[in-house]
């Protein structure tokens, strides 16, 4: 085993570092750093959408033929840690990460013709209109229903935590269109316009005081049959592949914890009675430890066959770890700002709250500890993760990988 | 030895969370949190009716002889309805600054208090205070009819609500001595105060106050300024304890929501709480619940007895309250899943309330290093039971 | 509410402590402070058991006319307390206050006219049969039989983890008398001389190298019917009476907690390194607090009406809390010696190792953190535990104490 | 990049565990803590035979150039087994010192290591160590034909069963001065050497060792003393990640003991693994593994970079492997109920070697803070992808 980079690979982060020094602009920077919501905020993601669009990045882990670039999965680790060193937005991962590869795997010609570039350019925005009131962990149990007449679905029921739902022109859904035999069996997956009738978007704000989910009503909203993906009955299959895909987001969990990990330094660094703590300092090197840990788990992934799939315990694992770090973190962001962070800016995006960057720092720290909390909530939570790994051991008869 | 409530007090606890429960539930927070100011000052003017405003002043000063027990109880209520009126600054802090060490005409303003028609507030961290409680840059300078303060206080609980402003300012010494510190007390509308108000995470509300080349009469000076620092000190720990058993009022009453949703929430085909997992999370957040509960109680006891075992014991609390706060809020908020993290319910606002309580009047390191420096200079024996404390 | 001692319950303590201070031989104190195991050894504790006998305080909480002074609870508590903080050996809990109280309470008059003097003089020394190999936490499932042969019963089976089985002339067994319907109903209670013919006892070695627990087997053991307590079929109501009165053992877990503090806090003291060590100096403060924790639960419990039970939950809190709360304190301890604590001694009792008093306290260490391992297990595990608290929390429909 | 086993070390791990879950089980362990040296020396011999004793080192000396991650697939394997035979002390130590800094004949010791001949130690620690590399109180005097030893080294692992001891002793300078020590090869039968053996909780070996005017050789001297410092730090180092890489062996093995117990052990008419509680503690039993797994990977690649990498890597393995180790053999301990703490399953005994680990070569606490001395120092940069070690 060894660890180090060859030296085209180190190449290619200098590359990405001298395009990023030279493309962020210092503004999305500035407000890329005080971003406190899970997303970037549409505003910047999107402006930072449209200059790595130009510069032929929107999707580098595409294949080429369709506007990408082939990335190995190193490069792409690489992409990643580079970005969030840069404190640079992250584009949505929906489309990119999630609606792509199912259009992909899944779309027919048409479908991929249609929605590929526009998600590209960025003209498309998508929302997942997967989870609902009473099904979240528990997705077989969903009951929006969608019924087949002449050519379109129709579609009645309630959806749950859209994330950027208000900004989005599409909604990937999952719908019942069978009420009998296996509640996974009856379920479909289509593409729906936002702007069709009979679609209203409710705000929810979260902890922080955030938009950035929504409930979505549907009522008698009409889907055309050629906006389904795969067959009737398929939808509860395409999910299990956009879960495998979303495991496989080399570098995710660990570019993400050296950022936070960064402000925290950052922060430790200003504050005289923090840095001379060692209690602070401990958990400083605890989290950096913890961090390290989450890095080797997703730097062994990277040579994984991503056709061998494990059940998903190695992601699981990452997640879970990743997830609980995260949140230490910024509960030792809180502590070393001590009673400083107390004082509640409610406007959003906070970045255009019309205060300094150093004012913004701080404003932030609480609602970014706030807000980690959802962190082992979605996306499966720490228990739902838990059952996984449990149910992988049983599988292997107790015996853990050497 | 009696660490039960009386018959007298199990009532007053009882009707105190009554009241709250019907008049200041979770939606009349949130409007008078967005504003409605009309809603605040008829809670207020309730508690005053209710006896709770004078509840530790003497009858003399227009109060009901509350015991420390007494007040907890209530302070326990407020804390299960997340009260975000001014209770805490204007009668733990600003009055009992008056009652420590007020002349007989400065406790006149007690009368009003009780009343509900003046609130209070206590004026003592700075920028540069970072937990030392004896560091204080505001100066107060004697010119021939009064006093002339300059300075700034900041996190001021309950600063932009408070008609009377207790305050503290350096009359001599250095910036950190114990010694040469002075008390005032100062109406809000004084000339050369400037007060900007915020809010803090939770909604309630404070304010940084600058005092430019404010002059006071000569009476509005508290008591000797040889004794103020040990004033302030006993105020500090009134202010954590206060704040502990409002806090485990909280935490009870999240327990209960978290119990309410896990048992009606539905997964998999069963009650959440049909899970052995969940189940046994609530009781791990039952026992930290208790033992927030109990070591509340000796914070409680404490403050009459004396001053290394109200420290001890209040250190003791604020590290023990805020380390189960932390976790009950975090579980609370886990167990509901993505509505625990939603505005529409009360859980997350609980959430915000226990992060603030883990962050005034000392965190629980700073708390848990007094205890240590109690504990090593041998303030307390860890083989001593509790109970010994009298003789000690 | 005040925490304050009466003072003639102040003058109490001292009259406990100058007893102490003239009564308690320092071999005796020597050989205490270096026992390792859950109970103190028995040539150390039956050698205290007989002064406290030519005290007259061999058994203080019992009534006055069976020899007892009937102390209340605050009085047994600073009994406890105080005897601890002397590192004073105690006595076999088992006879004193688990069968005594079943005697008194089930037994028959001539039961105890027999037994509790020579319980209380120290003749008789009693052993546990209730757990089973399959059978612990689950107690009803027990399957050790007894068969009724005119004035005898017939026993057959195993007991296991029968505490100095090996020095007890008596054993309290519940046996199975009927094998249908519910399991709970068919258990009795028996009293078995530890000399019948047919009862082999097996040493069980644990973890830290004690001969404490065993295994007892009976083979035809003939037990006289004069010898059950209470009727066929009480033996389930008799096991959960003792389990209450377990529960009421006041002070038993904070003066335990205190004492192991102490030797924590003088091996600190002769450490330099760890004296000057920050975070073994918060690790020392976080156990403080938390038995000043343990101790108010346990103070609040001396008013409690024994005659309302609350379904355990209060004791279970105080056991599970004080549990971990002892295991950290062995923790730290080892942390403070460090690689010294390393070497092992096997010689047991420790006090017999024929080893400088200095040296056997650094001996005790981690024998000491390995036997605190069954805090956790014994005496109702943990999980448990918490099974009770769970189970009172929903039948108060979520209601915590106020 | 490579983080995965090459085919030819799959099967270097696949006949390692097979031979010693064949030929080391808990019985033949036992035997051997009980004093059975004939199983010892039988074991020992067997280990020569399948190339483990000369694993590292070079054909030259008689090894088998086996890479760093081959000899942690050897340890893990012995882990797995708990093997109390000094392999650590003999491979990894001693014989380590004498590739570092030997001459060529001083080398020639090693092909005897590999053929099972001589077993070795590495005797360093003092007891004015206190985890400080640095201090070394025994002096070396020169003589007219050598030198002379006079000090006492304490818990030598392997210290009572060594033929050949590396000591280092102190040739000039100040007690805790990194210049000026030096290493000897000595054997253990010279005279004025008494070693006092005893066990570690474990059942594994070690002394302590007394030198009094010790008379050894010249050529007795490994190396140049300006670079001694430097072996004995590197040494230090590998000694650590050895012991990562043999108790996440030992991990494994306790995380399927406990499987195989709570799948079959009955209690309330189910398998106790049919309790949610028991199956999520499992599912933390396994990531805990997988966390340790991970991180002694990271120290095993360390050990061929540069000493910085290293030092990071050595201490961030050893703290999160002694904190998952901690939590795993408690639980694994918890899961067993009773029976985990008799001497009758191995789990007791898999809880005491976790333990002695904690303590060799750096507890957690002490790697945790040379972890943050590199942290604060630059040393490494927190937003850096630890694949870019090599330009660092």
């Amino acid at each position: 085993m060894n660890i180090e980079l060859s030296p085209s690979e180190l190449e290619f982060r200098d590359n990405v570092r001298s395009f990023l020094a030279t493309s962020l602009p210092e503004e999305l920077r500035n407000a890329a750093i005080v971003n406190i919501s899970a997303l970037f905020e549409y505003d910047i993601s999107h402006a930072w959408h449209e200059i790595l669009y130009a510069h032929g990045l929107a999707a580098p882990s595409w294949p080429e033929e369709y506007g990408g670039k082939g990335w190995t999965a190193i490069q792409e680790y690489i992409w990643r840690i580079e970005t969030w060193r840069a404190s640079a937005p992250v584009i949505s991962q929906l489309g990119m990460r999630l609606v792509a590869p199912i259009l992909l795997q899944f779309g027919t010609e048409d479908q991929k013709r249609e929605f590929l570039p526009r998600l590209l350019s960025g003209e498309h925005y998508w929302c997942q209109g997967f989870s609902e009131p009473g099904a979240g962990s528990d997705l077989a149990s969903l009951k929006c229903a969608a019924v087949l007449e002449e050519d379109c679905y129709v579609v009645n029921g309630t959806k749950l935590w859209q994330t950027h739902a208000h900004y989005s022109n599409w909604m990937i859904l999952l719908v019942r269109t069978k009420d009998t035999g296996k509640p996974q069996d009856g379920i479909t997956c289509l593409i729906v316009s936002m702007e069709s009738a009979g679609i209203a978007v409710q705000p929810i704000k979260t902890i922080a005081g955030d938009h950035e989910v929504n409930q979505v009503f549907l009522d008698d909203v009409r889907v055309p049959v050629s906006q389904r993906i795969g067959q009737d009955g398929d939808g509860w299959m395409i999910a299990k592949h956009l879960l495998a895909v979303e495991r496989a987001s080399p570098g995710n969990a660990t570019a993400r914890l050296r950022a936070q990990l960064t402000i925290l330094v950052e922060n430790i660094h200003k504050n005289k009675a923090a840095r001379d703590d060692p209690f602070i300092i401990q958990r400083l090197a605890n989290h950096s430890i913890d961090t390290d840990v989450v890095e080797m788990l997703e730097l062994e992934t990277l040579q994984n066959d991503p056709h061998q799939d494990d059940g998903g315990v190695v992601a699981s694992t990452i997640k879970l770890r990743a997830s609980i770090v995260e949140q230490a973190i910024h509960e030792t962001a809180v502590m070393v700002l001590g009673d400083e962070a107390l004082e509640w800016e409610s406007k959003r995006p906070l970045h255009a709250a019309g205060r300094s960057l150093d004012e913004l720092k701080d404003l932030a720290v609480i609602p970014r500890y706030l807000n980690s909390r959802v962190r082992t909530i979605f996306g499966g939570s720490t228990e739902v993760q838990l059952g996984i790994i449990a149910k992988w051991l049983s599988h292997h008869q107790g015996q853990a990988r050497l | 030895m009696n660490l039960k409530y009386s018959t007298e007090q199990q009532l007053l606890a009882d009707s105190a969370h009554r009241f709250l429960t019907t008049n200041y539930d979770f939606s009349v927070r949130q409007k008078i949190v967005a504003g409605d100011i009309h809603a605040s000052e008829k809670s207020w003017i309730r508690f005053a009716e209710l006896g709770w405003l004078g509840l530790p002043f003497t009858e003399a000063d227009g109060g009901f002889e509350g015991s420390e027990t007494d007040l907890s109880i209530v302070l326990n209520a407020l804390g299960a309805a997340l009260v975000v009126e001014p209770y805490i600054p204007t009668v733990v802090l600003g009055a009992r600054a008056v009652m420590l060490a007020g002349t007989e005409s400065q406790r006149q303003v007690l009368a009003h208090v009780a009343a509900g028609d003046i609130k209070m507030c206590f004026a003592h961290n700075e920028s540069k205070s970072n937990g030392d409680l004896s560091v204080v840059e505001t100066k107060a300078t004697q010119k021939d009819k009064g006093w002339e303060i300059e300075g700034t206080k900041t996190i001021v609980l309950g600063g932009g609500e408070a008609d009377y402003i207790v305050v503290s300012a350096r009359v001599s010494g250095e910036i950190n001595s114990k010694n040469g510190i002075g008390l005032f007390l100062v109406p809000k509308n004084i000339k050369g105060l400037e007060i900007k108000s915020y809010y803090l995470t939770d909604g309630s509300q404070a304010a940084t106050l600058s005092f430019r080349d404010v002059s006071v009469e000569k009476d509005c000076l508290l008591g000797a300024t040889e004794k103020t620092f040990d004033v302030i000190e006993e105020i500090f720990d009134r202010a954590a304890s206060a704040l502990c058993s409002y806090i485990v009022g909280g935490l009870r009453k999240l327990i209960a929501e978290t119990h309410g949703y896990v048992s009606t929430r539905v997964q998999f085909g069963r009650p959440l709480i049909k899970f052995q997992v969940i189940e046994h999370r609530l009781a791990e957040m039952l026992v930290a619940y208790e033992e927030a509960r109990a070591i509340a109680n000796f914070s409680t006891v404490s403050l009459s007895s004396s001053r290394q075992l109200r420290m001890r014991a209040v250190s003791a609390a604020k590290v023990k309250v805020g380390d189960s706060a932390k976790f009950i809020a975090h579980q609370a908020v886990q167990l509901h899943g993505g509505m625990g993290v939603t505005e529409e319910l009360s859980v997350a606002t609980y959430l915000k309330a226990v992060t603030v309580f883990n962050l005034l009047y000392g965190t629980p390191d700073q708390h848990r290093r007094r205890y240590e420096r109690l504990m090593t200079n041998g303030a307390f024996a860890t083989h001593d039971s509790l109970a010994y404390s009298i003789d000690q």
